[in-house]
């Protein structure tokens, strides 16, 4: 199952096992279709939709993307057509062509994103669940859940519960908290299967022309490599605290080297975002440059990296990475 | 109807300047091959390791069967990435994706057409002027920019078109005004069946407007901001009114960027109209 | 008192004028000498020293420094010589070439902190204290003291207590907290007269050849442009919800747009750090395209500039901001 | 002592491989000006709006007078900064930071002299050789690297030098080994006065215990990650033992990169050695 033949590139979320790790990230990969006219979809470790919501919302006004160094800062704000639709329509072709969804939802109260799970139970072609936890609480005048570990916990903790035992539940955590762990350990302890980090941090420009904000919803979410630092920061953490839970890595991956440093970090898989929109082939690319470097590396086994660099450093190591 | 469009490392044939604007060849025969008149290609800007990540929209100006199929494409310097683009030279290679969008819908029957330019929005009308051509199609044109130096393509318009109509701003070439001004006139004068138009948003309300109020057909090609141009990310959005009569909001570059001008929200880009699809109520915001 | 005359540059800082908005950042400008021999020290707004210590600081291992996509990880680690060595040559040296100084202590307790402000009570040459918040507290875990309100406002309570009330007390900030207002308010009602913002967040990085972190530290702080979006941001909601709080931004300025952009979301004077690793000559460059920027955009005063985004949006100026 | 070291824009004359390497001429008369051997200048890389934002350091090959000053500096392509740098072409400019750092420091009188570079170390040798040569020393070089296409200025050695010794580590030319192998026979045959050395860290160990060994004095010139050149960052410290006998972190890049090759705790590099001042005592670390 793996691409081109010499290491074993398999994944783990939970049970569910995943021929390479290389993912597209939620709200980055359009419906599928628009991806598949560059890259074969059943190709990638999987694809994981943009986060669906329960009613269709028009999203924000524009303009909603303002281009920074290294970085994209949006406020796309969940535009889509809710589930009913993508239920009878976007699912299905995902699902007829062969390729492994990770639905992910989004929700502004712990009822909504239960629903949100009920609703997926009983539907073909749902990989896994990744719960976008990046979004406000109306119940707790719009704090983010990814910002108060208790209620991301009710919020995981519900959809297990609505969601059939063999679907794992993902839950997606923002770097820009006081204590990444701590958010973690709460989803975990919630019934979280796996995580994924980092959704976008928070971020601002100002247009010095118009001298108002750039985007038109003022602030918006921080992605592409600029923020790799703090992604590699969130899963080495969140890996040293808790080993077993897999994690998927991303922000700001380009290439197989980014990736590989998420992996030697502790992400057992890895997403794609905004770098598709830089090169809409970006997945096969970086799943081939992944394979090579961990080729070059004498890795068999995709699994024997995952949170490499955590292992205690010898005297020896110390010289060997110093030349 | 949509072609496949495809990434491409293309070389540089040429680059050279053309009154304000820089216009830049490539060699990409897949693209060529796939080019309708209409059609818009990206850039990556900044070379490896750029700091510049979203790539750049150009109109297709030509394509020619030189060395498989070359692209040209005609721009003006903007911010960084386009001041990257100025500092190409011949050889040099281009990350070029496309053709994207939906391109300028053709009539069946010959027709009269109006064609009306802004800037570097005229550039993408010689493509289409010369298929309407091939059709049987009469083409007038209208070209204006702010000054005589950013009025792109009047030469060829004179040799292609029956008449063709120039404007600008400060008077330096043709009438003084703006494409919208004169267009009326030239629609009667020609009984023109239909407008084509490209250039900035306010000058294609203004000639959809014109359009309206004399009852023909304006296919309009917006340009939006746009962080991937191949419709994965959702930031090129607009009001545009559906055949069932609901407003959603829809993407540029993918349902784009040609439009039916009378059914793009002009006065309401910017915002989510409170009618438009999954528009909020009241006061929740989320994500 | 303006660079070239036609904008009044004049910043405030509590009491006390500086004759432009444009600083250096801590750590960031060595002891003065360095940069000085590319440019005029006195020219500067302000020059901000190293965060000062109590005792003398090896600070951490090497490598200390890696480069990310527009930014860069630094772990230096406080290195200083400690505050009476500080006192004894820096100090005179900057009051003795007439160069505003803004002198920026790091302790690890309350404590600490009250001494090095006493330390520093009756030294000549003082122009404002600024306390770096991004220390870990000694006494709550190694918790960082800007990651939490409390233990902020007692540090800037007894910083504050301890000097003079002519020489204002600024609070300096960090991005990756989950409420920056929360803390910038706590530090304000324990008596801050000015805040800066933003300190690094924490990052990391891998270095995929050593299948190590890149850091021999580990983790390191993120500056450069790749964090504007998040300097932009801190700024303009602190700015938003404490109107009167003069603020110093920092964070990725590498041209005067990047200053102005700080200046219109909230910052009444910008400091400069990464970007003078870059360019030595950054502070003159930075104040003379800001000057111009100012002068084109027709303001007479950069005050007027300052938080000018926050101005209530007119349908006119959408249509204005469109085009 | 310290030159003061100046900014400029300075435009690239040639650009051109000598076998590994590549070696660039930039047109800098103010930084040729204040040069002294064993300066390095900083380069910023990858143009306006770069991803890359420190600057490279390299140390100067030769400053020659053409067009005012010209500095050259020879490189081997590693990463992101040196790649953009190997793409110049002449009359491209270059953003230049220099001479920045420590000299060799000149001995007063005439003296025996081994000159010794690993890889592209070797290139700060020459404009030294020459200082001395003018001064009346003996020279004799000690070049080496991994394999015979990495030997940096083997020819131009010969010319200079009285003798000249080379190794590679394949063998492929001179002796098999490294230069440490052979510098013990190198000095005794040359009764040298003190030994000269420029290369990667564990080079410059081997070299400093061989010096120890025979008692005469190393100046080495290290090579540590740089993240300004200019003394401002701080992250660019190793440990050395200072004319007091205490341990402090230096900067290389402002203290050295010329140090002292025994003053130098080479074994100690990259960590902070527990007798250093400012040591951490016990466990809490802070900032
Ligand atoms: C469908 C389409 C066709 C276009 N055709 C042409 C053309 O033929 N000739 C031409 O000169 N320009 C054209 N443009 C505009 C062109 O894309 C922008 O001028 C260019 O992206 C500016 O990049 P920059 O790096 O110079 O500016 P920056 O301000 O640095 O760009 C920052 C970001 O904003 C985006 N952006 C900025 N201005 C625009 C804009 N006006 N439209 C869309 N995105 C923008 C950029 O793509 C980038 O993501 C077209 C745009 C679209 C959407
Ligand atoms: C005083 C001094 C003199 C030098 N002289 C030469 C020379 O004459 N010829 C030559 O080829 N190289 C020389 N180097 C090394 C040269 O600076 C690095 O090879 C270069 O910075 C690598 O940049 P990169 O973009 O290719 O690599 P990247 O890996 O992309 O660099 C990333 C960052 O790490 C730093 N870095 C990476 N490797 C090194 C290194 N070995 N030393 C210092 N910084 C590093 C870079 O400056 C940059 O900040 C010298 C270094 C120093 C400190
Ligand atoms: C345009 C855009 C839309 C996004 N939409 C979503 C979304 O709907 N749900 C979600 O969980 N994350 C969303 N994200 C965050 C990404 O999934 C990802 O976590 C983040 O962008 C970091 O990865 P990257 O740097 O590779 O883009 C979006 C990001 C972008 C840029
Ligand atoms: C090498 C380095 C050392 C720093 N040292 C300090 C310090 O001692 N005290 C402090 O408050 N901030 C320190 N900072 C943070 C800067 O003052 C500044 O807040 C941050 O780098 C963001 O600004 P920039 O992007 O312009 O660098 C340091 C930053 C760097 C890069
Ligand atoms: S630009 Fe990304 S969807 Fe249109
Ligand atoms: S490299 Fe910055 S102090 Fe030496």
């Amino acid at each position: 199952m793996t691409t081109t033949g010499t290491v074993d590139l398999r994944a783990y979320l939970g049970h569910v096992e995943l021929p390479n790790p290389v993912l597209t990230a939620s709200g980055c990969a359009g419906m599928g279709r628009e991806l598949a006219q560059f890259a074969d979809l059943t190709r990638l470790g999987a694809f994981a939709t943009r986060s669906i919501t329960m009613a269709p919302r028009a999203g924000r006004p524009t303009p909603r993307m303002a281009e920074t160094p290294s970085g994209l800062l949006n406020s796309v704000g969940l535009q889509g057509p809710g589930i009913e639709a993508f239920l009878e329509e976007e699912l299905p072709w995902l699902a007829g062509h062969g390729v492994r969804t990770i639905v992910s939802i989004g929700g502004g109260s712990v009822a909504e994103f239960a629903a949100l799970a009920r609703r997926l139970a009983d539907a073909t072609g749902v990989t896994a669940i990744e719960v976008n936890l990046s979004c406000p609480n109306i119940e707790d005048r719009g704090r983010l859940f990814a910002r108060d570990g208790s209620s991301a916990a009710e919020v995981v903790a519900a959809v297990r519960g609505a969601t059939r035992y063999d679907v794992p539940v993902i839950a997606k955590l923002a770097p820009d908290v006081a204590d990444v762990v701590a958010v973690a350990r709460s989803c975990v302890d919630g019934g979280a299967d796996a995580l994924s980090m980092i959704n976008t941090p928070q971020g601002m420009a100002i247009d010095v022309d118009a001298m108002r904000p750039a985007l038109a919803a003022g602030s918006g979410g921080l992605s592409g490599p600029a923020v790799r630092p703090l992604a590699v920061r969130c899963v080495w953490q969140v890996h040293a605290a808790l080993p077993g839970v897999p994690i998927i890595g991303m922000g700001g991956v380009l290439t197989g080297r980014d990736a590989l440093e998420l992996i030697l970090a502790g992400a057992c898989a890895v997403a794609v975002g905004t770098a598709l929109f830089h090169d809409p082939n970006a997945c096969p690319r970086i799943l081939r440059e992944l394979e090579d470097l961990l080729h070059e590396r004498g890795f068999d086994r995709l699994a024997d990296a995952v949170g490499l660099a955590h292992r205690p450093v010898l005297r020896n190591d110390l010289k060997e990475s110093s030349l | 109807m949509a072609v496949t469009p495809v990434q491409v490392t293309g070389t540089v044939l040429t680059i050279r300047r053309v009154d304000a604007y820089h216009a830049l060849t490539v060699v990409a025969p897949a693209v060529a091959d796939r080019f309708r008149p209409g059609h818009f290609v990206t850039v990556s800007t900044g070379g490896p390791a750029t700091a510049t990540l979203t790539r750049r929209a150009f109109a297709v100006h030509d394509v020619k069967p030189d060395y498989g199929g070359t692209v040209e494409f005609v721009f003006t310097v903007r911010g960084a990435g386009t001041s990257w683009l100025a500092a190409r030279r011949a050889r040099d290679t281009l990350d070029l994706v496309g053709p994207l969008g939906r391109p300028f819908p053709l009539p069946r029957d010959p027709c009269r057409c109006v064609l009306v330019g802004s800037e570097y929005g005229s550039a993408s009308l010689f493509a289409l002027a010369d298929v309407l051509q091939g059709r049987g199609c009469r083409i007038d044109f209208v070209l204006g920019a702010a000054s005589a130096d950013r009025v792109f393509g009047a030469l060829r318009a004179r040799r292609i078109g029956e008449t063709t109509t120039l404007t600008t701003e400060d008077g330096s070439l043709g009438m003084r005004g703006q494409v919208a001004d004169v267009l009326a006139g030239v629609i009667a004068d020609t009984r023109a069946d239909v407008v084509y138009a490209c250039g900035p948003r306010d000058m294609l309300r203004a000639v959809t407007a014109v359009a309206i109020e004399l009852d023909i057909p304006a296919q309009v090609s917006v340009e939006e901001a746009m962080a991937c141009g191949t419709g994965l990310c959702m930031t090129c959005v607009l009001p545009v009114i559906g055949d069932d009569g609901v407003t959603r909001m829809v993407r540029a570059c993918a349902e784009g960027p040609v439009f039916r001008g009378e059914r793009v929200r002009f006065e309401d880009v910017g915002t989510i109209p409170f009618d438009a699809l999954g528009a909020p109520r009241g006061l929740g915001g989320m994500g």
